[in-house]
């Protein structure tokens, strides 16, 4: 199916994804990846935007057995065998968190809020979970 | 009373409400996502370290493992895991979930 | 200790059925009983037999089946809240006209006063939500 | 089935509903009013508690027509009939929001969030919302 | 222009698919085209053809389904969350060996790719959630 | 660029978060529990009033008329119906949802 789509438009749009929830807690951060790696496949030039407790989604050392959950987090690791490497983490969210970039499993960079805002600004498809 | 609280604190104000229905010696447990009030150094750390003063604050061990924040809880949180949770409940005369 | 619990959101969407589920299992190996297990708003869809998760996760709606029929415990949905949402057995799909049901082995549809009795009848009720 | 439950035990609780939540965003407002009304069968002491956003439930003039669903306001007044008698409003939660007694629709007790948390501690089962 | 709509929560727990459903109809009455409607999280329980909402209260279910009719929508449902969740047309129920389907009439069920490529094929996506 | 934010300010950090990414010229539609954002003399009013110096506020009429409270709308305010919704949506280049 994505073949076809591919060849119908061509089109390259900037898909932002904004998380802005914790994982674990709902299943919005685990959704949200899925539609990441699924988009992949179109080739659009996809950017991850990790905001409040969306930055909770990247931390170090999940342990899940204990609540009988899948850990998924290694899964932001593997993004980069996809070509998804725009991941951008609120410095003023990690902040309040106590927590610092590394805190978190895979490389970020770390943007100021007023910088994020403007990079949402220059995308064309906003998915927000 | 047991207190349950499974909201972020820094998205929510359930754990801001519960703190002001809590009162002297019941219990405040951190479940779910409750359990990111338990890491020192974040902005409403002052807020639990004040709490601490009239109120036990405890935390569900397996969510806080889960989340990857074990080792960042602050001082004086006591740690339980499901069976310590369902004592808690038996011990204290009703829970009061603030969802 | 007699305990009821009140689980009020779906399952995989809100961690509130997990832990509703694995604080049901510690209390029972305490040797506590579970007076009932009623389930409300989303949490009604805690009992539809139609889901299939992925093979490496936990099944929730089958976990629930298996502790009901291990322990016999009562695992009632709201039939209010069962009606909105699309949870029926076969009674219910047959008063409502409906050509299939979907409810899970173990769950039983009735009225909300199980929930205030469970209130009444038990040491402690628990309600896990979002 | 609820004559037969009465028979039953004879205790009398104190049953406490916790209500945080506006009315329509989510529905909790209105399954929680359908607890009210079904418990009330049951003669337990019966109080419901208005606190944060939940006060919104009791405010008058909703008007629903232009969103779709059904206005369920007017039963909180006839609560009364149901011999559900004691209403406690948050007085702090009312003054954030701008409003005050005058702006809701049933007759309410106004009370500080301390003397609320007073009346919590006497009860015996709490429902929350 | 043509608008593409997501939408994340089940139907009467939050509003998200009331605001939608209003959003799309004066969408249309403007003359606007829906490229397409996708059930995502707990929105994929919108598609359940099982509900029995109280008569004096919307069908949230059936008037997607109208309307779907009526304007030639396309309804689509995320295959992997309807399979967590317990939605299933004919064949998702023959191969996950269920007995039973609940699908609503105008709803299909296809894969994430769906979104995305309404994503790029329209003009504006426009997300109601929770 | 449109944002919508539908959660209550006074429980959620939604409308917060928005304000904080929505640059100068950009529309924020307050809908379904958001609505509670456009009323005078609350606790956010300060904060509302500060952001539409740079940016235009507006609301969903039917969800403030749903909840009792249009008539204490604080001045300002763009009122727009479920047409003026999709007519914000269309003038503007994206939409992103705060949930």
């Amino acid at each position: 199916m994505s073949d076809e789509m591919m060849d119908e438009g061509g089109t390259i749009k900037k898909f932002a994804y904004i998380n802005r929830k914790a994982p674990y807690g709902t299943i919005y951060a685990l959704e949200s990846l899925e539609v990441v790696l699924i988009g992949a496949a179109f080739e659009q030039d996809v950017s991850l935007f990790f905001l409040d407790d969306g930055v909770f989604q990247l931390t170090k050392g999940q342990k899940t057995d204990g609540i009988g959950m899948k850990n998924f987090s290694p899964t932001y690791r593997a993004l980069e065998m996809y070509d998804v490497e725009k991941l951008y983490v609120s410095e003023e969210a990690l902040a309040a968190r106590g927590l610092t970039a590394d805190d978190l499993l895979v490389d970020v960079e770390v943007v100021a809020d007023s910088e994020i805002a403007g990079m949402l600004d220059e995308q064309d498809v906003v998915l927000s979970f | 009373m047991l207190h349950t609280v499974n909201k972020s604190p820094f998205g929510s104000n359930s754990l801001e409400t519960c703190l002001k229905m809590a009162t002297s010696g019941s219990t405040v447990l951190l479940i779910e996502d409750g359990v990111y009030a338990a890491l020192k150094d974040s902005s409403v750390a002052e807020t639990i370290a004040q709490a601490m003063g009239t109120v036990t604050i405890a935390a569900l061990a397996p969510d806080l493992a889960a989340r990857g924040v074990a080792d960042k809880v602050m001082d004086g949180i006591k740690l339980v895991d499901y069976s310590g949770f369902v004592d808690l409940v038996c011990e204290t005369d009703k829970t009061t979930a603030w969802l | 200790m007699k305990l009821a619990i009140q689980v009020n959101e779906g399952p995989y969407t809100h961690q509130a059925a997990d832990t509703a589920y694995k604080f049901v299992e510690a209390a029972l190996e305490k040797g506590h009983e579970i007076y009932r297990i009623f389930f409300y708003h989303d949490g009604v869809n805690n009992g539809t037999r139609l889901t299939t998760p992925p093979q490496d996760d936990r099944n929730i709606v089958a976990r629930w089946s298996a502790l009901a029929e291990k322990h016999n415990i009562d695992l009632v949905i709201c039939v209010a809240a069962a009606q909105r949402r699309g949870i029926a057995d076969a009674d219910e799909a047959k008063r409502n006209s409906k050509d299939a049901d979907n409810i899970a082995p173990g769950f039983r549809i009735s009225g909300l006063g199980q929930l205030i009795e469970a209130g009444i009848q038990s040491d402690r009720l628990v309600v896990f939500g979002d």
